[in-house]
């Protein structure tokens, strides 16, 4: 399947529910709305054509006025490769675990619950692992994020 | 270390006394400089060349360096790679773990003082010397294994003039 | 016996050990020798990369990323570079990807001497450790007449590679791969048939095919469980669809397997380096790239194949000359992940040889 | 009292020696332990140096099979690095952990240096060159050596560590186990002489080569093996080093010692390894018997050559694993160790030997 026809497959298979971002000559990114995350992970694995069974990457992203959480997952029967995200609120951020799916997103979802704040539905193991256990001083990778021992770099 | 400290005092009341705590001295500083054990411990880039300084082509064991795993019995920490605000604690404790007379050796710009992580991140030490007390700097990213060999002789140029009674009483 | 009592108890593996490749602390609730369960915990040397690079231009990124994986720093520079390519839309010259292609597999049997000696060293033999450090030295020299650094080279830059080959570079090239196909029956001959070494890791753990895909195993570690998955072949980036060369597999997917596939892979790598520096061409080695260049705003996740698996890097453009956002992806963060699943149950000895075996390198998980 | 020492056996210095004690005319009681005592305190001397020096060649050794030199600034080839090295643990604090087992730290290392200079008592050094040739020598040697074993003991217990005590587990373990194929491999040579004595063990192999018992076949190199095997899991080396496993359990049994407590664990292991060897020598090889060179000479290097053999060893071979060990020793060395020593023993009935 060549990209363009997986473009197509998405978007005849999963109409309504996956939505093309425009981002130009890029490769397709698509949204997927918070309550069908699960839903969509589950049929992107399981749909015969496409079999997305291995987890690349999920990343979080402070856009300033909303979080996104940007889901890569791979293909290793059909070597093909999709990115899709995940709009959330600024507060209250909260996606729904897809270790039942993939459970190599297990420390993925850790990761952006530390360093976001992005609250992951049944995890079952959301324990702080990246940063030191005492602390306390937010979630770092925030835009607004700061402390008093941050030193920005200095505007050459 | 009470009784070695007070020794030379009575030593050079006795006659030919002065001679022999100096020669002592001279062996004691010698054997000291020359048999530095280095604790097996590298967190970043600079352990690779720890590695490499350790392996055929410089081999540290020409200098009497071999490395051991427990800090107990090793008189020198190579502090090889970042200090992470996490790690820091746990260096430390490393440190205590070691027996008199210890040495540090902070090798690479992140145990300098951060290196290239000192601007923007949340999670770096700036500089060992904030947790232990550091006896030779060797700047670079990584350092070259020559720098490092270069290190560890100035290292035991500062142990060959270390007096006795300099040691501070712990 | 009636009254025997047994206790389970608790052991801190690391942060500094000898064998956890940096600073990973494992805590292994054991069995008298056995382990019972594996909790690791990582963050040790969490320096924060992503942070860093979102204050600063995409040039200044690429040497920090160097720090992401400092044992094949060429492919994170790699992968950062084809993800501010792809984004800008740069064209990068002929010259320039053959000597990327040429860079990342010196680098990546660089890689795997390490892998070769770490490994041994951990099942108690020091020697071949020396001996993998002693052609790896071949290949820095390479590296270091040509970008002048002997670990974090900086040397792809985006839009192609910072400086061109001397002229002793490609004789020395062949040279040391030649070096290097002739030591590794050495190698081979020191180890693979040893009893002892095969007791170690014949049938250790195990790692099924479906597992190491559930939880995103990758790259050398993948494909010694029998899945043909190579992203230079499936997924092809830079020019290595021009390439002859074989994907290195085995199927038995144990600690054995798993050494054996890094072997082949070198010879693999020779063979690549071999036909690029046969089809090298002249021209210019870089494309015309300002230091303060803007890409336009949008998104890219960018992958390729490194020694340790998939390297990814995730780039957020705002349309501004630094980076919104950047996500690195290691190889070594999943397989870590692996390790209490098929950890569990051998002995402690067991354990050291699977965590040598899946090659994990701690920047990589923490970044 | 009499003492299993013949006095008109006694060789060179040690004569010398008595003779010049005999001439100050102390009672007899008094000039024998005189005699004793300093006989002690040479061959605790000896050893010390020969521990120092095995220390030294081990280096050395490593470093010219991984393409290096080893030890080269102490003087001609560092030749007095472990010297240096011993200096300098001298001077080391001497960590005392606060939840340490108070007696049993304490006492793990002076045991561990003392039981291996116990076996010194009954080894042939040369022609006459032996401390007390006891009849019962090489059982009492396989008595003493097990001491070792109760000292890595008490040094993981005593730590209160967990490594440490990991590590002292695993080396009874082991040395239980090898201790049977290790008695069972030199059954098959005692029965074969008749005597327990070490003296009368060399002596049974005087003259030519053909009458030391490595090549006694079959059941000569067999026990030899077996032994060589045995014995380097006994010197607790690789690749049976398990119980101090660098990349399992950090430095096991010694873990949480420092100065020269570590040192005493440390040149204990060397004079191990001596032991061995000697103890191979004295058996297989024909202890002091050569031509041509002082006995004591042919003795060193005899032992020198086993001693490079196992450094080899070391040097060339991963770790095996605990249960791999146990293994290799109950299903493998124990039943081949005592068909050889059957089959010894119907030869020497039989007499079918040379």
């Amino acid at each position: 399947m060549t990209g363009d026809e997986l473009k197509d497959y998405v978007a005849r298979q999963f109409e309504g529910r996956m939505t093309l971002l425009d981002t130009g000559r890029f490769d397709p990114m698509y949204e997927v709305k918070v309550p069908d995350l699960l839903e969509v992970a589950k049929a992107l694995r399981d749909d015969e054509n496409l079999k997305f069974d291995f987890f690349c990457n999920l990343g979080g992203v402070d856009t300033g006025e909303r979080f996104e959480a940007v889901y890569s997952i791979a293909s290793t029967i059909n070597k093909l490769r999709l990115d899709f995200k995940v709009m959330l609120p600024r507060d209250g951020a909260e996606i729904e675990s897809v270790q039942e799916i993939w459970p190599g997103a297990n420390w993925y979802e850790r990761e952006i619950w530390e360093l976001f704040g992005i609250n992951v539905k049944n995890h079952g193991n959301l324990k702080r692992f990246l940063l030191p256990d005492d602390w306390d001083q937010g979630h770092p990778l925030r835009k607004d994020w700061d402390a008093p021992d941050f030193i920005r770099m200095p505007e050459l | 270390m009470g009784l070695i400290r007070k020794l030379p005092i009575y030593a050079e009341k006795i006659p030919g006394g002065a001679i022999t705590t100096t020669t002592l001295e001279k062996v004691r500083q010698y054997s000291q400089a020359c048999s530095l054990w280095y604790l097996l411990f590298g967190t970043a880039c600079c352990a690779i060349e720890l590695m490499c300084t350790g392996a055929a082509r410089y081999d540290f064991d020409r200098l009497g360096m071999i490395f051991r795993a427990t800090p107990r019995q090793s008189d020198l920490i190579i502090c090889a790679g970042t200090i992470t605000k996490k790690m820091g604690p746990r260096l430390r404790r490393l440190y205590d773990q070691m027996a008199e007379p210890r040495y540090v050796i902070a090798m690479g710009g992140c145990t300098v003082s951060g290196g290239p992580f000192y601007y923007d991140s949340y999670a770096v030490e700036k500089g060992i010397n904030h947790i232990i007390p550091v006896d030779v700097y060797i700047p670079g990213c990584p350092p070259r294994p020559e720098s490092l060999l270069e290190g560890c002789l100035t290292l035991q140029e500062k142990i060959k003039k270390q007096k006795l009674s300099d040691w501070q009483e712990k | 016996m009636g009254g025997l009592r047994t206790e389970e108890f608790i052991v801190n593996m690391g942060p500094q050990h000898p064998s956890t490749h940096g600073v990973c602390r494992l805590m292994l609730t054991m069995d008298g020798e056995k382990v019972v369960k594996i909790e690791p915990f990582i963050g040790y040397l969490h320096r924060a990369i992503e942070k860093i690079c979102e204050n600063r231009t995409y040039a200044q990124c690429v040497p920090i990323i160097d720090r992401f994986e400092y044992v094949t720093s060429m492919s994170c520079n790699q992968v950062f570079s084809l993800a501010a390519e792809k984004l800008a839309g740069i064209e990068v010259p002929e010259r320039a990807e053959y000597l990327r292609v040429i860079m990342l597999e010196l680098n990546r049997i660089a890689s795997h001497l390490i892998f070769y000696g770490v490994t041994a060293m951990d099942l108690g033999a020091l020697t071949p450790f020396l001996y993998g450090l002693r052609e790896r030295e071949m290949i820095i020299d390479l590296f270091e007449m040509t970008c002048g650094q002997r670990l974090t080279y900086n040397y792809i830059r985006i839009g192609g590679v910072s400086r061109d080959i001397p002229k002793e570079f490609v004789p020395q090239c062949r040279k040391a791969i030649e070096t290097i196909r002739d030591k590794l029956n050495d190698y081979e001959g020191l180890l693979n048939e040893n009893p002892i070494w095969l007791v170690r890791n014949k049938g250790v753990g195990y790692l099924a095919p479906d597992v190491a895909i559930a939880y995103g195993v990758s790259g050398p570690s993948l494909r010694a469980s029998g899945v043909k998955y190579d992203l230079r072949r499936d997924d092809p980036y830079s020019i290595y669809d021009r390439f002859d060369f074989d994907v290195a597999v085995r199927y038995n997917g144990d600690c054995y397997d798993r050494y054996l596939v890094r072997l082949d892979e070198i010879k693999q790598s020779i063979r690549i380096v071999d036909q690029a520096l046969d089809g090298l061409p002249e021209g210019p080695i870089r494309a015309k790239v300002s230091p303060n260049f803007k890409p336009p705003a949008g998104e890219v996740y960018s992958r390729i194949e490194n020694s340790r698996g998939e390297m990814g890097a995730y780039i957020l453009s705002d349309g501004s000359k630094k980076p919104f956002r950047v996500k690195l992806r290691g190889g070594s963060y999943n397989q870590l992940e692996v390790v209490p699943v098929i950890g569990v149950g051998g002995l402690i000895a067991d354990l050291v040889a699977i965590f040598a075996s899946l090659d994990v390198i701690m920047p990589e998980v923490d970044r | 009292m009499s003492w299993p020492l013949a006095i008109g056996e006694l060789h060179g210095i040690f004569r010398l020696l008595y003779g010049l004690l005999k001439d100050t005319g102390l009672p007899q009681p008094w000039l024998d332990t005189v005699t004793y005592i300093v006989l002690s305190v040479v061959v605790f001397g000896l050893l010390s140096v020969i521990a120092l020096f095995l220390v030294w060649w081990e280096r050395k050794i490593a470093g010219h099979i991984q393409q290096r030199f080893g030890p080269m600034r102490n003087g001609w080839h560092g030749w007095y690095q472990t010297i240096m090295d011993g200096l300098k643990l001298l001077q080391k604090e001497d960590v005392i952990i606060s939840t340490r087992d108070k007696v049993v730290f304490f006492w793990a290392p002076v045991m561990c240096f003392v039981a291996a200079f116990l076996a010194y008592v009954v080894i042939p050094f040369g022609d006459g060159l032996i401390v007390a040739d006891l009849n019962i020598g090489i059982l009492y040697i396989m008595a003493v050596t097990t001491f070792t074993v109760i000292s890595l003991l008490m040094a993981g217990w005593g730590s209160n560590n967990k490594y440490a005590l990991l590590g002292g587990m695993r080396s009874a373990a082991q040395v239980v186990s090898y201790e049977v194929p290790m008695v069972a491999s030199v059954l098959a040579i005692v029965v074969f002489v008749g005597s327990l004595s070490m003296v009368d063990i060399v002596k049974s192999q005087s003259g030519l080569v053909f009458n030391w018992f490595i090549f006694r076949f079959p059941f000569g190199p067999i026990a030899f093996i077996t032994y060589i095997i045995a014995g380097t899991a006994e010197a607790n080396r690789t690749p049976f080093d398990i119980p101090e496993a660098e990349q399992e359990l950090v430095a096991g049994y010694n873990v949480e010692y420092s100065g020269m407590k570590f040192a005493m664990f440390f040149l204990a292991e060397f004079i191990n390894m001596f032991t061995i060897s000697a103890v191979a020598v004295t058996l297989f090889l024909g202890g002091w018997n050569g031509p041509f060179l002082p006995s004591w000479i042919w003795f060193v290097i005899k032992v020198l050559a086993i001693v490079l053999l196992l450094m080899l060893f070391r040097w060339t071979y991963p770790r095996l694993r605990v249960d791999q060990l146990m293994e290799f020793a109950w299903k493998f060395l124990v039943p081949v160790t005592f068909a050889n020593l059957i089959l010894a023993a119907w030869m020497k009935y039989a007499g079918w030997y040379w």
